[in-house]
């Protein structure tokens, strides 16, 4: 076989394989925004249907719709319409508590693991065994300290508070933050910065003018990582939340069915509204991504 | 002030009345005006002044409240303000989590009776009998219900979901002529109404025809709710899980006929049932892929709903369950869990706007409002009076009704004991390895539960149970035959 | 201008990593002097010292008679050029040149030309606009400089600027350094490992060994009057010829031999007492075809530089021993000559490497 | 050899030294605070597990002592042991299921190619679904007639309409380990890619004029320059991978039976369910031993995979 049929050959076989990975994920993802569209009749039809026959908005106007008014419609109409979403919470503030606790948590841990990232590629605050022993904080799965955690809380009254979400998510994200964001600031130059000095910038201006630009897609890299992790985090939050900061995976969970069997076009309409803001901004900053996963394991 | 909410109340549905037609889209219309028990409640409310409550029930049985909450709250200012919602299986475990944090977050919980023991015993629950007195209100239930809502000897809870299980069996097909006579050519007897559960079984068997999905049996077999069938099985053969002492008696011959009899309806089940909860399992039931089956009352409505999708309107027979001989005479027990109820935190500082707050939806006519909804059919009839109320009987059909009744009569709890959620994970757990058959023979599975019991009861205190079981025996139907 | 004192200067990194070790130095006003070493010798610790990014474990550094160990590396008055060009590689040229005076809050006219003024003086007006990425090393390096001189320090300090460039374009750069030292007049203090750069920028070189330093003098003074086998060896191109051997002096004439070579050291050395040592001489102070030979040896390559031809001789030694002569054709690979040393260039260095004067 | 003929001046040392110092703190101490703010935490576990606390008998700090009974308990209790094992083979084999799909996924990819982006963004969406939603999209899609069951249909042969994934014990486990794959191929996927497309090219070209082939430059270049990258994505993804609760929760909740009940699933039962906080305390900290233990093993083999990355790069760069 000559070159020219090898090249070919791979090329195929190269979008054979993807093909079929491509299916084995978009499957999955297709059905449940395919589901959301469907009437109750079609959810477990067999044969299964795909595309569906009377696609509406129905399941997002009953998970998303707004609450019955008293105003704007009679008590007749509501007494048989209102709480369709099978749900006595509409998940308008679950996604606001999770988005403000997830950004604010994210937030947090990416900056103040920048800055440890900073003094550890730079001022070595932290010895490379502490550093490794940081990511024990990450490596403890959460179930083994939700007890006396809930326990605690409860004493310092930071039980179902945003307040108390947003900093064990900053504490088990941490790790990830420092690592990742090590990884940009050990691939900037240190001369670069020291020219910046040099040349009369403070610290803060060298870090202002000149660091944070170069590792600003590294940020946004880990920022998106971060935010997967405390977006979907749901045992801490369904053992720390009661009703003021319930968030939108412990919600989801609230749909698990009803009188009526599995309401799957709701919980589809629902987890569409929870995965679609996550899959915009890791569309969008997708080319950032490659960069920030190898915490220094690969330099270039 | 009693007459202006009279007032109020009539005029609002008498508007409705006419702004809507058809009443059989009005839930209890021309029904729930307010009575002097209501009044009594709204007055002792009123002395309380305003509270926002926090409460933690599942979304399906809040949409019942709204309406009550907003009468309520103009009539008192004592509202359900936030509603967490947490599904049935899970309240429970939170409702624990809350008692060891001793917290007063919520108010009030929508909780299974059974957990009422624990939850007592942890020290989070309000005895209501004084409050209940103080309002003048009479707490009436179906039988030895009563007993449900009590731990030894003191009222702990305002029930709001019944939720007996009776016999559900397909109208058309064990009436059809042509199965009737294929039955009796097969098994040389006329196809009859089973009495005990072999009979069922045989019946089921015959009708169990999984290549037209069509499955015998529709009771579940998953693993948080299994043990519900089990206790069952297990009370119609005679037996009692505890002794006097409080030693579990699961190693007894009662105890392995009751499984034997729990693991023989995986013959007649969907391959998949040893996942399946009632969100599986109602739709098939509805759309007719399941003969026979004992299953909660609210289904009743929810076939027989005019407004609700099902496939097998006025195609079942409902009735008493079979039972058994085992123990030498016929004795039939029906299962009633979980009976879901209101009970308030002791730790709360809105306890007693609380306490109203559930008495008010738990009168007789509110109560009657949540259950007999057309649609919302969550909650099941509990209250005396409901048998006979129109709208309550219109929603679950007269023959639906008589067998809730007549279930009600043998009706019994699963243990009702301190540390219950303890015990019916052990035989929860174990049942559902043998079902997905990681474990097998009765001895060897009893004798599992047993054990791991026996370690719940030192855990638990057994001086403490031994004070809990004359009052769990007490529960007992008095009779082995409703007549 | 400047004059850089280095007092008692001592960097330990770690808990026993001694890289410079009891440095004492002074670097006049206007003076070029190159720092210059194996890699590991301390010379870029003592630069970076000197700029103020590294903490002297002890001693003192003044620049003008101020001491600022205290001092940030913004406020001492010090222009630095690094290896890489350092660039900001999101700025554009004329942003990184303009960056010193923003940061020191110089008015914007002004600063536009004052871009102006050093760009042309390093001759990149036509980058300005440009990325660092889109320029070549050389331009990056000029950009550099620029940069540099825009803040107008009144020493530069240079830590190898030319090692990431191709040997063309560094001679063009080591020009135009010379040429900026000749017009500014600055204090310059360069560091390199590379010898050559050493010679022909310097006006003092410092050579550096193990953080000590070795030998301080003129480059000439350093060529011809090595202190050490060390600094004899690292000065020069091809580098010096150094065999090992035995020098005896029993009769008072004293003689050296090893590797095949005979040769009765000059009168400078008749006081050396025998031992083992090394004999070193410069490839352009040996002596072929001459009569009296120190030993007779082969020619195995014959490399024509064209000013010069080098020839080299196996014999034994570590390295082959490598003469220079002058261009000719005259020498053929495998020619047996006579071989002798310049009696007045021949060195001898201790076995500890220390030079036998 | 002297040392500093010059003291310093006493009683300061410079603004710099000072300045980093006063950065070290300022940065540490809201790390230091945290880990005193939740100090109580794990003394609180401590005394859980030395006690014996029924919240029906007593108060918490009215428990009775009992030693080390529970951890005797917990170790000797093969609910526990048979939880670990599953725990990790859950772990072991989406780790390895997630590494081989992502590592042939990279390899596929890491050179330019038509269609690139797209598959790129497409293989990356799986890690920006929120577990639970996994869980309750694979309850909408694997039943017997259900959407995959279906699907599968079309393309294999038999009729697999009545497979079941979840309800049969011996293959519920393989079916969430399939959803961990599923959901964290995309992680060892990035990796992989940001890996392989670091490789230098020389070593390769050096090799295939050499005339190895493919493989053996695979094999004999490629592979050990990767190696701490694989490390890396084995061990984050192992270790996630013990912790993993929602997807196996939402899902079966370790059912059927205990087919599926890994060692978050049994805690969570232990502390939530039995209400057993002193069983859960001991047996957390069995799973934090292990648990610690795996982890210094795999610092141990991070660092020397790190330390030998740092040298093959380490230019002479002082240390500041």
């Amino acid at each position: 076989m000559n070159r020219v049929m090898k090249a070919r050959l791979f090329k195929i076989f190269r979008y054979a394989m993807l093909l079929i990975w491509s299916v084995i994920v978009a499957f999955p993802i297709f059905w449940i925004v395919s589901t959301s569209f469907k009437p109750d009749w079609e959810w477990h039809a067999w044969p299964p249907v795909y595309w569906s026959q009377e696609a509406s908005w129905a399941n997002y106007r009953a998970v998303w719709g707004r609450e019955e008014s008293p105003r704007t419609s009679t008590e007749a109409e509501t007494k048989t319409a209102r709480y369709e979403s099978h749900s006595a919470n509409k998940p308008w503030q679950a996604l606001w508590n999770s988005l403000y606790i997830a950004i604010t948590a994210t937030a947090l841990s990416v900056a103040f693991g920048a800055i440890l990232a900073y003094g550890v590629s730079r001022y070595r605050i932290l010895s490379e065994i502490r550093m490794f022993q940081l990511l024990v904080l990450r490596m403890i799965p959460p179930i083994v300290v939700a007890a006396p955690l809930t326990l605690y809380y409860s004493a310092i009254h930071l039980m179902d508070t945003a307040l108390g979400l947003i900093i064990v998510y900053f504490i088990t994200t941490l790790p990830y933050s420092v690592w990742m964001t090590k990884s940009f600031v050990d691939e900037v130059p240190v001369e670069i910065e020291q020219a910046a000095e040099i040349l009369g910038a403070t610290k803060w201006q060298a870090i202002r003018e000149v660091i944070f630009p170069l590792i600003r897609s590294g940020i946004v890299a880990t920022f998106l990582f971060i935010l997967i992790l405390t977006w979907s985090e749901y045992l801490l939050s369904l053992m720390l939340s009661k009703v003021d900061v319930v968030t939108l995976p412990v919600q989801l969970a609230k749909y698990e069915g009803s009188d009526e069997g599995r309401v799957y076009g709701h919980q589809a309409a629902l987890a569409v509204g929870i995965t679609l803001p996550l899959m915009v901004i890791g569309i969008f900053i997708r080319k950032h991504l490659v960069r920030g996963f190898t915490f220094g394991m690969v330099k270039r | 002030m009693s007459e202006k909410q009279i007032k109020r109340r009539s005029l609002l549905k008498a508007g409705l009345a006419t702004a809507v037609a058809g009443p059989a889209v009005l839930g209890g219309a021309g029904k729930a005006y307010a009575g002097p028990e209501e009044d009594a409640v709204i007055k002792a409310g009123k002395k309380l002044g305003g509270a926002k409550l926090n409460g933690m029930m599942w979304g399906l049985y809040w949409r019942n409240y709204p309406d009550l909450n907003r009468e309520f709250n103009k009539a008192t200012g004592i509202s359900m303000d936030k509603v967490s919602d947490v599904p049935n299986l899970q309240i429970p475990q939170r409702a624990m989590a809350e008692a060891i944090t001793r917290s007063g977050k919520f108010d009030i919980f929508h909780v299974e009776s059974m957990m009422i023991p624990s939850l007592a015993a942890a020290g989070m629950l309000e005895p209501l009998d004084s409050y209940m007195k103080s309002a003048g209100f009479d707490l009436k239930m179906v039988g030895n219900f009563e007993t449900f809502m009590q731990y030894q000897g003191k009222t702990y809870a305002m029930p709001t979901d019944g939720n007996v299980c009776p016999q559900f069996i397909r109208k058309d097909l064990f009436d059809n002529p042509d199965e009737r006579k294929a039955f009796a050519d097969k098994h040389g007897k006329p196809l009859k109404w089973p009495v005990t559960w072999e009979d069922e079984l045989e019946v089921m068997k015959f009708f169990h025809r999984p290549d037209k999905e069509l499955y015998g049996f529709g009771g579940l077999r998953d693993k948080a709710n299994s043990s519900f069938w089990y206790w069952m099985y297990l009370y119609s053969a005679g037996g009692f899980p505890f002794d006097d002492d409080a030693n579990p008696t699961l190693n007894t011959p009662a105890a392995e006929y009751a499984f034997d009899t729990w693991l023989a309806r995986k013959q007649v089940s969907h391959p998949e049932a040893s996942a399946w909860g009632s969100p599986q399992m109602i739709p098939r039931i509805r759309n007719g892929k399941i003969f026979s089956c004992q299953y909660w009352d609210g289904i009743i409505a929810l076939i027989e709903s005019p407004t609700a999708k099902t496939k097998t309107r006025g195609m079942w027979h409902y009735g008493l369950v079979p039972g058994s001989k085992f123990s030498g005479k016929l004795i039939h027990r029906a299962f009633s869990a979980p009976v879901m109820a209101m009970v308030v935190n002791k730790h709360s500082p809105r306890k007693k706007q609380a306490v109203a707050w559930a008495m008010y939806m738990s009168t007789y006519k509110n109560s009657a409002e949540v259950v007999g909804h057309p649609k919302f059919t969550f909650h099941d009839p509990w209250h005396p009076k409901h048998m006979t109320d129109p709208q309550v009987t219109k929603v679950y059909t007269k023959p639906g009704i008589k067998s809730v009744e007549d279930n009600l009569l043998v009706t019994c709890p699963p243990p009702y004991v301190t540390g219950y959620q303890e015990f019916k994970e052990v035989v929860d757990r174990n049942l559902s390895e043998a079902y997905a058959g990681r474990k097998k023979g009765a001895k060897k599975v009893m004798g599992d539960i047993q054990n791991e019991w026996a370690k719940i009861i030192r855990k638990v205190g057994k001086r403490k149970l031994k004070r809990e079981i004359p009052f769990y025996k007490a529960m007992m139907p008095k009779v082995d035959v409703p007549s | 201008m400047a004059r850089i004192e280095l007092k008692g200067l001592r960097k330990v990194f770690g808990r026993n990593i001694e890289a410079v070790k009891n440095l004492d130095f002074t670097i006049e006003e206007g003076e070029f002097v190159v720092i210059v070493g194996p890699s590991g010798c301390g010379k870029t610790t003592t630069l970076r010292m000197v700029a103020g990014f590294e903490e002297p474990t002890a001693g003192e550094i003044s620049i003008d008679g101020r001491l600022v160990n205290d001092v940030d590396p913004g406020d001492r008055g010090v222009g630095m050029v690094f290896q890489t060009h350092a660039l900001f590689p999101h700025k554009t040229i004329a942003e990184n040149i303009e960056f010193g005076p923003r940061m020191k809050k110089v008015p914007p006219e002004t600063r536009k030309q004052k871009v102006r003024e050093v760009a042309d003086m390093v001759r990149i007006t036509h980058l300005l606009h440009k990325l660092p990425v889109e320029c070549s090393g050389g331009e990056a390096q000029r950009a550099a400089l620029a940069r540099t001189l825009i803040t107008d320090p009144a020493a530069f300090l240079l830590d190898e600027p030319l090692s990431s460039l191709d040997a063309k374009l560094r001679r063009e750069m080591r020009a135009e350094i010379d040429r900026l030292h000749e017009e500014l007049k600055k204090t310059f203090v360069y560091v390199t490992h590379d010898q050559e750069e050493a010679m022909t920028l310097a006006d003092r070189i410092v050579v550096m060994r193990l953080g000590v330093i070795e030998q301080v003098g003129t480059p000439l003074e350093i060529y011809n009057d090595p202190v050490s086998y060390f600094v004899a060896d690292f000065f020069g191109s091809p580098s010096m010829n150094l065999i090992s051997g035995k020098v005896d002096n029993s009769n008072g004439a004293p003689a050296f031999s090893g590797f095949g070579i005979e040769y009765t050291l000059p009168d400078a050395y008749a006081g050396v007492a025998s031992g083992d040592y090394t004999l070193g001489v410069r490839p352009e102070h040996i002596v072929v075809g001459s009569q009296d030979a120190a030993f007779t040896c082969d020619i195995q390559l014959v490399e024509p530089l064209g000013k010069d031809t080098l020839l080299y001789f196996e014999h034994g030694a570590e390295r082959p021993t490598i003469a220079v002569v002058e261009a000719s054709d005259r020498f053929k690979e495998g020619e047996q000559l006579n071989i002798t040393f310049d009696p007045a260039r021949v060195y001898l260095f201790e076995p500890d490497g220390k030079r036998v004067r | 050899m002297a040392t500093a003929t010059i003291a310093q001046p006493k009683g300061r040392r410079s603004t710099r030294a000072r300045g980093v110092r006063i950065f070290k703190w300022s940065a540490l101490s809201p790390l230091i605070l945290l880990f005193l703010f939740l100090m109580p935490v794990f003394l609180l576990q401590i005394y859980f597990s030395l006690h014996s606390w029924t919240v029906y008998l007593s108060t918490w700090f009215d428990a009775e002592f009992v030693g080390l009974e529970l951890f005797q308990e917990v170790l000797t209790e093969g609910r526990f042991w048979r939880a670990m094992g599953r725990s990790l083979l859950f772990a072991g084999l989406s780790t390895l299921g997630c590494f081989i799909s992502g590592f042939i996924l990279a390899l596929l990819m890491y050179k330019p190619f038509r269609g690139q982006a797209f598959f790129y963004i497409l293989f990356i969406l799986p890690m920006l679904t929120v577990p639970v939603v996994i869980a309750y999209t694979a309850d909408m899609l694997l039943y017997e007639k259900g959407p995959i069951n279906g699907f599968l249909s079309y393309f294999l042969p038999g009729d697999l309409s009545k497979f079941t994934w979840l309800a049969n014990p011996d293959i519920a486990i393989f079916t969430i380990i399939l959803l961990e794959v599923w959901n964290w191929t995309p992680f060892v996927f990035i990796i992989m890619l940001a890996g392989l497309s670091s490789l230098p090219s020389e070593p390769v070209e050096a090799a295939r004029i050499l005339g190895a082939n493919r493989l053996q430059i695979f094999r004999e270049i490629q592979l050990p320059l990767l190696r701490p990258v694989i490390f890396l994505a084995l061990i984050l993804r192992f270790l996630e991978a013990m912790a993993e609760f929602p997807k196996t929760w939402g899902l079966i909740q370790g059912g059927p039976g205990t087919a599926t009940e890994t060692i978050p699933i049994y805690l969570y039962f232990t502390t939530w369910v039995s209400f057993d906080i002193s069983k859960g305390a001991a047996m957390s900290y069995v799973v934090m031993v292990i648990m610690i233990f795996i982890v210094l093993t795999a610092i141990y083999v991070l660092r020397r995979e790190k330390r030998a990355i740092d040298a093959l790069h380490e230019t002479s760069r002082t240390e500041a």
